[in-house]
């Protein structure tokens, strides 16, 4: 009897197969799996959008319960017709109101996020590494706190001072034009190797990933053969 | 005058939004309402962009260019997550096993031929880079992290050598920390940019 | 001592010299900055495209609206004019794809307008197609991988945000002698790009895009601002360090 | 010996038309040829026959300072529209309708639709591989230094300087006729002997006056162009003149005058506009002085840039190419799946022999542990399908310890595939327990909903009438640092007391740590490695363990390909792709 995990399992397996296939290049499989994939996830999204957002927090509100307490639907609905408006080519200009409101709103939160979110506390972090306080670690000793302190603040001044966008003023040769100003030519060529750990690191990571949903996929398929095997 | 006005919804809004870290209790309703309608504005933005997906697709058809048997699929497919998520009742099993039996392994796939293409890749990291401190560091930061990954360095706690290793663990978060920082600094002048309508993504005027 | 406040003069100074530089360098006056090769080889590969009769592809990000590298979809789109040059007027075989409807929308709109006031009137935009190949960051590259392997393509520009998985389509064109040119879209994809292509944009250097297309005194005004607030961290971060050591902080 | 500008078939000196290609080769045949043809064209052979091997469009370069008088046109436009406009006259029958046709589903302009000069381009890419993107290159670089001088000024100066070179034309006319007809006709005065006097002397400076009109003067012809005439001069192509100096410094002081005829607009062409070229050749006592515009100035510059480039040896670019790059691909891709199912396949789970917990794991065990019975939290799920299963495998040991029953928990996503994941998800860890769960839905954006969330304020408005405060943590479960990011940001800047802890893939798990150490996050497990210890410490299911032999055949071949790739490096094939490093 056919199970309903064996038609998954079936329909899983023969998709993998076909994309698996781009290891042999672009074909026809592959392809034809890509377009499934790509319909069937703009059709899945579509529902969300109008089911889980659209729907309960806009058409809901406005049909059950209209009135005062909805009054401030006024915006979003009005920005929503003016971005519907935009897709006509001589009112193209009124799609931007709204861009330009959803641009400022992203923008403040960008602005606030990576102020309050990231650069103080991580300037708080390499502070907090120079407690003497803090140095001295569970097995008594005091000069791995010490060398880590330092090394950070290292690894954090040579990395951004690889990112300097200013070159060189005083230019002698014509590979001046890609250097930096001295001290951050120089600092950033050691930040050259942190940055260069950091990223071999995440490479790790993504090669982990990948290979993790790579042995899933092998598992999922020796599964479904062993049950198409075993008969059941 | 749209020229001005424009420019001066994104102002306005975005200093309002910027206030609301300063003044969270006070500008609360009003940010809710800022952000909501700025929620529902993305959903109907994300409406249009499938709608401009399928005009595609459909124009591909209706021209008869190449590869429009493969539009066609993709509008097949469409309308099948479309009708059965709209007729189907929320949290049903099926449409879920729908989506996810077609979703999780194509993108499972794909992530695994990614792990081959990085294998190919790995093989030409330095042809492609040459011995410079950038590769270096990344060549031996891979090693030391799969080596890590496989558990088949460590030491008994409060050692010097399970400092050594803690040290080197730690590495790659110090160079990650001065990418986010730099990040943090573009973040925020991308942020002022757009704030001052030096950079206008609502238009090219 | 008060973080928050510190946070809000940061961000004031920060406002104030992006202000003072973009009106000082409408006199005409810029920011220098290095010159990166990964540009200039990129321009190289359109010109050797043309030349070749082969297609440029132009991945513009999966959004438009990125939080980690903030403004990468509007970066991606500033550019877009910069690359449509005569030659690509004349010889069309550029594709610009997003993941994300305003991407799409919004560079076909730049294309149309280009051709309107950048060229003639009488020449037809239609040879720069704008595609949107998915909606989602794994379904665009799926889609894109179909897409690139319909021309032979001569350079993908990956602009924009875009994840690891956008090492695939960088492989396929280079497999197909293509050239590609890489700017951050996420540090994953920086790290899976890194050993595969040499043209590749690493972290903030992103920021520097536009202006290494096509300079404007906004972009230098930013230059500048970014390169003081990072001497001003980089100082902060010593005397901190210092402070705390000595237990004044 | 005459080269056809077309094919560049050698032809014999008499010869009017190209033996290969039939194309016009004398100047006498040219002219002739130019009345025959349209306005466009015929500006294109006013250029000289040494100049014919280059593209149209760099022809259209050089005349670009006349085109904004074509069609009479009132606005200025810039040089590089100049350019466009010029050259895209040539297309303007071949250019398909706009209205059937669909906007961005256009394939690449047909051969035969193309351009000449662009098919004449890419016959020469086809022949000479090491020319290819050298000559659009420069085109290139001539555009862009003419481009980014866009004052509409530029372009008043250079007509009305053109307008003193055609003295016999006044304003009006010019007006009415296309300058590029102006030139022809200009041309054409020039065979009349109406030509200015200056050009006059400058001719008989260089000893070419009355000279027969044959192959070898017909560069010379170029003088007629002052552009071409600086080219020239540049390139020491020149013959020694055999004028006296007085002649030419009288022809020069003529050239100067002729800035003062009517309807030339002094101050859009004043001195800043031009400057002195000293031309010294040898036998000359004194140097002549010549007056030309800058805009005159960077043409000519480009345009022998150009035409030395064209001669110039080139370094080769040879493309990287494989034989056939699928074929590594696969055979890595079959070695690398058969060692896995046979880690998968064979033998027993293999369990981590780590039993001690990294601290950023351990804070996550403890926040988990340390929950009330009756605590409610927020459990985001920011993930994609493809990484459903890692993140399964993560986060099931924790999810076991905090969904209890008594306990409330929250799910929000803004990733299109969270909430059928989370369904997913929690239906195998949950089982049939019983569970408040509060589903929150999905929002379309992580940063706007996260700020949302984040206030300090209860809203009984959209979109969540609840704020973070409410929970008394969150757990972030995510595939990328980005999306992890983004939550984590909002939260510890806005409501700071409230702990965050991650369940990611092990490519966010390094990005991640900065947040850990910052104390930003409260615990973290990233990664099947991590998972991998926390299954062993918490000692329940073996599914990390089941594949973990298979993982670390993997990363064996992982290890094995950059050791094997630093191995065999060779620098040399890096140089051959001429690529910059970023």
């Amino acid at each position: 009897m056919i199970t309903n995990e064996m038609i998954w399992g079936a329909v899983g397996f023969l998709l993998t197969i076909m994309i698996l296939s781009y290891l042999i290049g672009d074909n026809l499989f592959f392809r034809l799996a890509a377009h499934i994939f790509i319909g069937l996830t703009a059709g899945y999204l579509a529902v969300l959008l109008i089911r889980h957002v659209l729907i309960p927090y806009l058409v809901k509100p406005l049909i059950e319960n209209p009135g005062q307490s909805q009054l401030w639907m006024i915006l979003p609905v009005a920005l929503i017709l003016l971005l519907l408006l935009g897709q006509v080519p001589r009112l193209s200009w009124l799609g931007r109101i709204p861009l330009s409101y959803l641009a400022g709103m992203t923008a403040a939160v960008v602005i606030g996020g990576a102020v309050f979110g990231t650069l103080i506390p991580q300037v708080q972090t390499v502070f907090s590494a120079f407690d003497p306080a803090g140095w001295v670690n569970v097995s008594g000793y005091a000069w791995p706190g010490i060398i880590n302190a330092v090394v950070m603040l290292i690894g954090v001044v040579s990395t951004l001072s690889y990112f300097h966008f200013g070159r060189k003023l005083k230019l002698t040769r014509d590979e001046d034009q890609s250097k930096r100003p001295l001290i951050f030519e120089s600092l950033g060529k050691l930040g050259q190797i942190f940055i260069g750990i950091t990223l071999g690191a995440v490479f790790a990571g993504v090669f982990s990933t990948a290979l993790l949903a790579l042995i899933n996929r092998l598992i999922q398929m020796g599964q479904f053969l062993a049950g198409l095997l075993g008969g059941s | 005058m749209k020229k001005v006005l424009i420019p001066m919804i994104a102002l306005l809004v975005g200093l309002v939004t910027l206030a609301g870290y300063f003044l969270p209790t006070q500008l609360g309703p009003t940010l809710t309402i800022i952000i909501g309608a700025g929620i529902l504005l993305m959903s109907a933005a994300g409406l249009i962009g499938i709608g401009y997906l399928l005009h595609m697709h459909i124009m591909k058809l209706v021209h008869k260019e190449r590869g429009g048997f493969f539009s066609l699929i993709v509008l097949l497919f469409f309308l099948v997550a479309l009708i059965a998520g709209l007729v189907l009742p929320p949290g049903s099993a099926f449409y879920r096993d729908l989506i996810l039996g077609v979703q999780i392994p194509i993108e499972a796939a794909l992530l695994g031929v990614l792990a081959v293409v990085l294998l190919v890749a790995s093989l030409k990291l330095i042809r492609t880079r040459g011995w410079t401190p950038l590769s270096i560091g990344f060549l031996s930061s891979a090693l030391l992290s799969f080596v890590f990954d496989l558990g088949l360095l460590h030491a008994e706690p409060g050692t010097l050598s399970a400092e050594l290793l803690d040290f080197l663990r730690g590495l790659p978060w110090l160079g990650a920390r001065g990418i986010i920082l730099g990040m943090a600094l573009g973040g925020l002048i991308v942020g002022l940019r757009v704030l001052f309508m030096i950079d206008r993504p609502y238009g090219e005027e | 001592m008060n973080w928050s406040l510190i946070g809000w003069i940061f961000i004031g100074v920060s406002a104030i010299l992006l202000a003072l530089f973009t009106f000082l360098f409408r006199s005409g006056k810029g920011y220098p900055i290095r010159k990166t090769e990964a540009v200039e080889a990129y321009k190289g590969s359109q010109v050797a495209s043309i030349e070749e009769g082969r297609a440029r592809q132009v991945l513009l990000g999966e959004s438009f609206w990125t939080y980690v590298y903030p403004g990468l979809g509007l970066q991606a789109l500033t550019i877009v004019p910069k690359l449509l040059d005569l030659e690509t007027a004349v010889d069309g075989g550029m594709s610009l794809s997003g993941g994300d409807g305003s991407l799409a929308v919004f560079a076909r709109q730049i294309v149309d307008g280009r051709y309107q006031d950048g060229f003639s009137t009488k020449l037809s935009p239609i040879g720069v197609r704008t595609t949107l190949p998915g909606v989602t960051p794994l379904s665009l590259t799926a889609g894109l991988l179909s897409e690139l392997s319909l021309r032979p393509y001569g350079s993908l520009a990956l602009l924009g945000h875009y994840g690891p998985a956008a090492l695939l389509l960088a492989e396929t064109v280079i497999d197909k002698g293509g050239r590609v040119l890489g700017t951050a879209g996420t540090l994953a994809a920086q790290a899976a790009l890194f050993p595969s292509i040499q043209n590749l944009l690493i972290g903030e250097m992103t920021y520097m895009l536009p202006g290494l297309f096509k300079k404007s005194t906004g972009h230098q005004a930013a230059w500048l601002t970014e390169d003081i607030l990072r001497v001003l961290l980089i100082l902060g971060l010593i005397v901190g360090a210092i402070l705390k050591m000595i237990g004044v902080l | 010996m005459i080269i056809c500008p077309e094919c560049g078939t050698e032809n014999p000196p008499d010869s009017e038309r190209c033996l290969n290609c039939n194309a016009l080769l004398t100047e006498r045949a040219l002219e002739e040829h130019i009345e025959e043809q349209p306005d466009h064209e015929e500006s294109l052979d006013l250029l000289s026959q040494g100049d014919h091997d280059l593209p149209d469009l760099l022809h259209a370069l050089k005349q670009d300072g006349e085109l904004p008088g074509v069609e009479g046109e009132q606005e200025d436009l810039s040089s590089e529209d100049v350019v466009a406009s010029f050259s895209l006259s040539e297309l303007e029958e071949i250019q398909p309708d706009e209205e059937t046709e669909e906007p961005g589903e256009s394939p690449v302009v047909k051969p035969d639709q193309m351009p000449e000069w662009l098919q004449r381009i890419r016959q020469r890419a086809k022949e000479e591989t090491d020319s290819i993107g050298e000559i659009t290159q420069k085109i290139q670089a001539a555009q862009e230094s003419l481009v980014e001088d866009k004052s509409s000024q530029r372009h008043e100066d250079y007509s009305s300087f053109l307008e003193n070179l055609g003295e016999t034309f006044p304003t009006n006319d010019l007006e009415a006729v296309p300058i590029k007809e102006v030139v022809k006709d200009k041309d054409h005065a020039l065979e009349e002997d109406q030509e200015p006097d200056w050009l006059e002397r400058i001719r008989k400076a260089e000893g070419k006056l009355g000279e027969n009109e044959d192959a070898a003067n017909a560069g010379n012809r170029d003088g007629d162009s002052l552009l071409q005439w600086l080219v020239a001069l540049e390139d020491g192509t020149l013959k020694p003149p055999t004028a006296d100096v007085e002649q030419i410094e009288e022809s020069l002081q003529l050239e100067d005058s002729t800035q003062e005829l009517p309807g030339y607009d002094d101050s859009s062409f004043g001195q800043a506009a031009t400057q002195e070229i000293h031309v010294v050749e040898p036998g000359l006592q004194a140097p002549p002085l010549l007056e030309v515009s800058k805009e005159e100035q960077s043409q000519a510059d480009q345009l022998s840039a150009t035409i030395a480039d064209e001669t110039a040896v080139r370094p080769i670019h040879r493309r990287r190419r494989a034989k056939a790059p699928w074929v590594l691909r696969l055979i890595l891709g079959v070695i690398l799946i058969t060692v896995l199912s046979f880690g998968l396949f064979t033998g027993a789970p293999v369990k981590s022999n780590l039993t001690t917990l990294k601290p950023h794991q351990q804070g996550l065990l403890s926040w988990a542990e340390a929950l009330s019975p009756d605590a409610s939290v927020l459990v985001i799920f920011d993930y994609q399908a493809g990484f459903a299963d890692e993140i399964t495998l993560i986060a099931q040991p924790v999810l076991d310890l905090i969904i209890k029953p008594g306990r409330e928990i929250a799910i929000l996503t803004s990733s299109p595939s969270g909430m059928l994941l989370a369904d997913r998800l929690l239906n195998e860890v949950i089982g049939t327990e019983d569970i408040i769960l509060r589903d929150l839905g999905f929002v379309p954006s992580a940063s706007l909903i996260a700020y949302s969330l984040a206030s300090p304020v209860t809203s009984e408005i959209f979109p969540l009438e609840l704020e973070a405060g409410d929970f008394d943590g969150v757990l972030i479960l995510s595939d990328t640092f980005e999306d992890a990011v983004v939550w984590i940001e909002q939260f510890s800047a806005r409501i700071p007391s409230i702990p965050v802890n991650c369940l990611v893939t092990a490519q966010a798990g390094p990005l991640l740590a900065p947040y850990w150490e910052s104390g930003q996050i409260t615990g973290m497990v990233s990664g099947i490695s991590e998972a991998h210890q926390l299954e062993a410490v918490m000692g329940e299911s073996t599914l990390v363990a089941y594949r973990w032999r298979a993982y670390r055949f993997g990363i064996f071949m992982m290890i094995a390909m950059l050791v094997i790739g630093a191995t065999i490096a060779d620098e040399g094939k890096r140089e051959d792709e001429g690529w910059g490093g970023a």
